[in-house]
């Protein structure tokens, strides 16, 4: 019972609703300790890669599928989240192959791979108070419930879960890396934009799993 | 605030425009942002400039002979993504290899990086020298995490007047980074500047105060203290960019030779910083510091925040005359 | 709203010597203003102009090479008095006569006319050309009430070429008087502005609205609609810069040639203006008018006003040789 | 009884004071139908005059001290209120010359010469809605005073009053001079900060010739 196409057209559906709706919200995290434009970023980036998705093949390999998300997020996004997500994109596609259905571990090489890439672009650690603060929780949480033997969306929900969690663990830090490393003790007791949107991101995947496995 | 505009999903791409059809003597457009209109005839290395929109005449207005071959325009105070600034470096090489250079902001180190190593494996030559200038980003000791604010113009100028006179890429790249070392700035702001189509500004400063420190994003200040007066401002400004930690090796106060840079962020009028500029001289002078080839005006803007900031360039023989070389870009002009 | 300030009273004492100082290459302060730092070996009409202080780059960023030999410097957007137009034109005159050219304002003509007359009567051959390019300050049939905004630009510009190019002063005054004939220019605003230790602005405009047709000092608009698209400016712009009564004698549109000023007042900012420019250029196209040497940004401004102007010099081959010559000045360069 | 020098300097004194008191009032009528600074020229012209007068030996006659009311303010106004105002007190000091008492006669001859010098320069006519409108009819009045055989302050009152009511007769015209021309019916309503801002210059001169006189 893998995830094909299909999960994949729906999370992309799903991310650009997610993503329009926080708009404003993911702006207003960033306004806080950054420059107030992170949901306008995902925003722009989103609804190209729906343009660029309303046109694909059925046939289309959810590893070629998320490598369209990749270089359409890099093409247009800019900022900081472009390149990362982009690249988290790109390297978790470069991951999946050719396999037209993923399975539980398939799903936890995608975002294992995801996660490197941003490392290997951003060089943040967990505790820097970035996206990486949701990636890294949730590839860990997702390696358990497909070591548990979880089913494929079981394994997103539980990616979902614990990044929403490491999205909110940003609150008390001082940030190390973006624009809110600048601000010192500033930043502490704001969430961090990117962890935040991350784990929309994660948790509309999640979404999108229960809705095609149903 | 912004009011004109015709749909702020297009306003970059029409500025843009608008920008080259004004400019059209200095400027080509291309898919990214802008390059000269007129190639050299001699072959030499580039200079990529580049970032996020809304900073005019930084990046684009200083594109042309003397200054820089390309610049990559992203959004408006977003990064380039890393495909328009690799379309840049495509149309602004010139065989002899590359110089990107910019402020240190990690979306622009992301796409910037990104798109060097693209053009890298097409066997392009291409270096990087990041603007590090304000001085109220890190502490000296982190120098190099600090982020570009206006300083992004001296070393520009540098690096430009470098591969004018056709110096190879080590040398643009050797005296940019040497520019970045003797450069300094710190900026303050009154209000906060509203992107186009936005409700709100992106940050906003309590009537009657001055935010200390901040970046030229919106990104919140360090500090905040009630507005002083224009001569306080001075005193302000001197008062940390001649901070013992702040002044580069090589430099003694008394005695040195630096190229001031009193920029408007937007709002502050030339007026005011005329008055700002009259205690500065003063200031600086009884330190024995010689003032040369001031600069007032804009520079590096915020839109419209009302603001300020000051960039000291620290000269010596080779950065004086690398600074004074002439130009000829939209924004910055000068005869040799 | 200006925020940078000492005393109220001594700003522009004040501004002058930052002025002064920051741009000792190119000016030197006299009493009442400045003049050119450097005066040239060879005699010639010298062209003095000048006007109310808070208009920068109008009118002491004009002086240099190529344009004004001195500025008088009034008050904030007060005509500089009798004496300091006298002092100035005695500073300036090198012996072949003077040029005044200035906007045209009640205050300005009785003092500079005053100063005129003292000058004269000490033998020094002394000529005025009013600057009246405001359309929506009279009807075309009055065009010498009208009174002058940022089309000084243009009237100086082409004197000071003229001048430069050892012109005698009948043809200094003639090719000005030319170039006022072809200039014309109108205005709008969204806020007023404040002076320096004001507590509120000269005017104010309703959120959302926009002035048409006010002048540069705060003086009112004469109509007042909603701020419209940078498009819909574009088109009011040259709807009324186009019609019928303002296309001066001897001009055709289609196939005429003409210098834009596109003119941010203050809190306008650049990337706003290449927005708007993009559809005049597209506009103008469309009518059949050839655009030469556009330029967009701040020319006059009014203080931080938020507001914009548009003028258009129809030239002819002379008007727009002189227009493109060499001019080196605080804030108005170019190469030859 | 004429008036002297005391008349002088106590005029300029009680000028002084009401420009400074009614600097705002003057500017807020100047902003509403020309730039706003009309207080703010006259505040500084009479307050370098009172500067110039501090030192003024007590022997000085009328025509002189007014002379150097003149050309105070002609080199520190600017504005068009500078040069008028200047000429006005320059052409009527001349009509003075070394006179020490001045009779109503005499009042009369400095009235009209200061009014003929205004409209020398600025060749604005009555109705124009300028300081004219307000100098114009306290010259009648004068001169009808003096005829009369009132005293010199009696004739000054006279003038300050007729250039009240002319001051007022400004509200409902169109302006044909000076920066509110450029309005046409928009003016309309407004009073012309010139003519109120001379109503209280000549008001100044009664207070200070009874004064003196008493
Ligand atoms: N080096 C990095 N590694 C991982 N994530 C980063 C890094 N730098 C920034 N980020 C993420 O990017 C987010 C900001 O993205 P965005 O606002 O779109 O870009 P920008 O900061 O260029 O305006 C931050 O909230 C943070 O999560
Ligand atoms: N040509 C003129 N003749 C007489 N009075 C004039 C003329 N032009 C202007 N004025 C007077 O000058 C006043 C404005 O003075 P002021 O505000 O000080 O100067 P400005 O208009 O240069 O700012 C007007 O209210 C009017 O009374
Ligand atoms: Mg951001
Ligand atoms: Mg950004
Ligand atoms: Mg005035
Ligand atoms: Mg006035």
């Amino acid at each position: 019972m893998g995830l094909g196409i299909s999960w994949v057209t729906a999370w992309v559906d799903d991310t650009v609703t997610v993503v329009s709706d926080n708009r404003v919200r993911l702006s207003e995290l960033d306004r806080e300790i950054g420059d107030g434009d992170h949901g306008e970023n995902l925003d722009r980036g989103f609804t190209a890669v729906k343009a660029k998705f309303d046109g694909l093949a059925a046939d289309t390999s959810p590893g070629a599928a998320l490598k369209l998300v990749a270089t359409t997020l890099i093409s247009t996004v800019g900022g900081a989240s472009g390149p990362l997500l982009g690249t988290a994109y790109l390297k978790g596609a470069q991951a999946l192959g050719d396999a037209t259905e993923l399975d539980s571990e398939q799903l936890v090489a995608f975002l294992t791979a995801a996660r490197d890439g941003v490392v290997m672009r951003g060089k943040a650690e967990i505790g820097d108070k970035t996206m990486i603060d949701a990636w890294t929780p949730a590839v860990d949480a997702a390696s358990a419930a497909a070591a548990e033997g979880k089913s494929p969306s079981a394994v997103l929900r539980a990616a979902a879960d614990a990044a929403i969690a490491g999205a909110a663990s940003t609150e008390p830090l001082v940030a190390h890396k973006g624009r809110a490393s600048y601000l010192g003790e500033r930043a502490v007791g704001h969430r961090d934009p990117g962890a935040e949107s991350s784990s929309l991101i994660l948790t509309a995947a999640a979404d999108a799993a229960e809705a095609t496995e149903s | 605030m912004t009011r004109l505009w015709n749909d702020p999903q297009r306003f970059v791409d029409e500025m843009i425009d608008g920008f080259a059809l004004a400019n059209a003597g200095y400027v080509r457009k291309v898919r990214g942002g802008v390059t000269r209109s007129t190639r050299s005839p001699e072959p030499g290395p580039s200079l990529v400039i580049g970032g996020g929109s809304g900073h005019y005449p930084a990046f684009a207005g200083l594109v042309g002979p003397g200054l820089a071959h390309g610049a990559a325009m992203g959004n408006l105070f977003a990064s380039p993504s890393t495909t328009q600034i690799e379309s840049v470096i495509r149309a602004s090489d010139r065989g002899d290899g590359v110089l990107l250079s910019y402020g240190n902001y990690a979306g622009d180190v992301l796409n910037f990086t990104a798109a060097q190593e693209a053009v890298r494996a097409d066997g392009i030559d291409c270096r990087t020298v990041l603007v590090t200038d304000d001085i109220f980003s890190a502490p000296p000791d982190a120098r190099d995490t600090r982020r570009g604010i206006a300083g992004d113009l001296t070393v520009f100028k540098i690096a430009g007047a470098a591969a004018e006179e056709g110096r190879s890429l080590d040398e643009v790249e050797r005296v940019a980074r040497q520019g970045n070392e003797r450069t300094r700035s710190m900026g303050v702001a009154f209000t906060g500047c509203t992107l186009p189509g936005a409700d709100e500004p992106l940050f906003s400063v309590p009537e009657g105060r001055m935010a200390v420190g901040l970046g030229i994003h919106g990104e919140p200040g360090i500090d905040e203290t009630d507005i002083p007066t224009a001569e306080g401002l001075a005193e302000l400004f001197v008062e940390h960019l001649l901070s013992p930690g702040e002044i580069p090796d090589g430099v003694t106060i008394d005695g040195a030779r630096c190229v001031p840079i009193l920029n408007g962020l937007g709002s502050v009028k030339s007026e005011e910083l005329f008055v700002v500029y009259r205690s500065l001289a003063l200031l600086l002078g009884e330190r024995g510091v010689t003032l040369v080839d001031p600069q007032v005006g804009e520079f590096c803007t915020s839109f419209d925040m009302a603001g300020a900031s000051l960039t000291l360039l620290w000269v010596d023989d080779e950065l004086e005359g690398l600074w004074t070389a002439a130009a000829d870009t939209p924004a910055f002009r000068r005869g040799s």
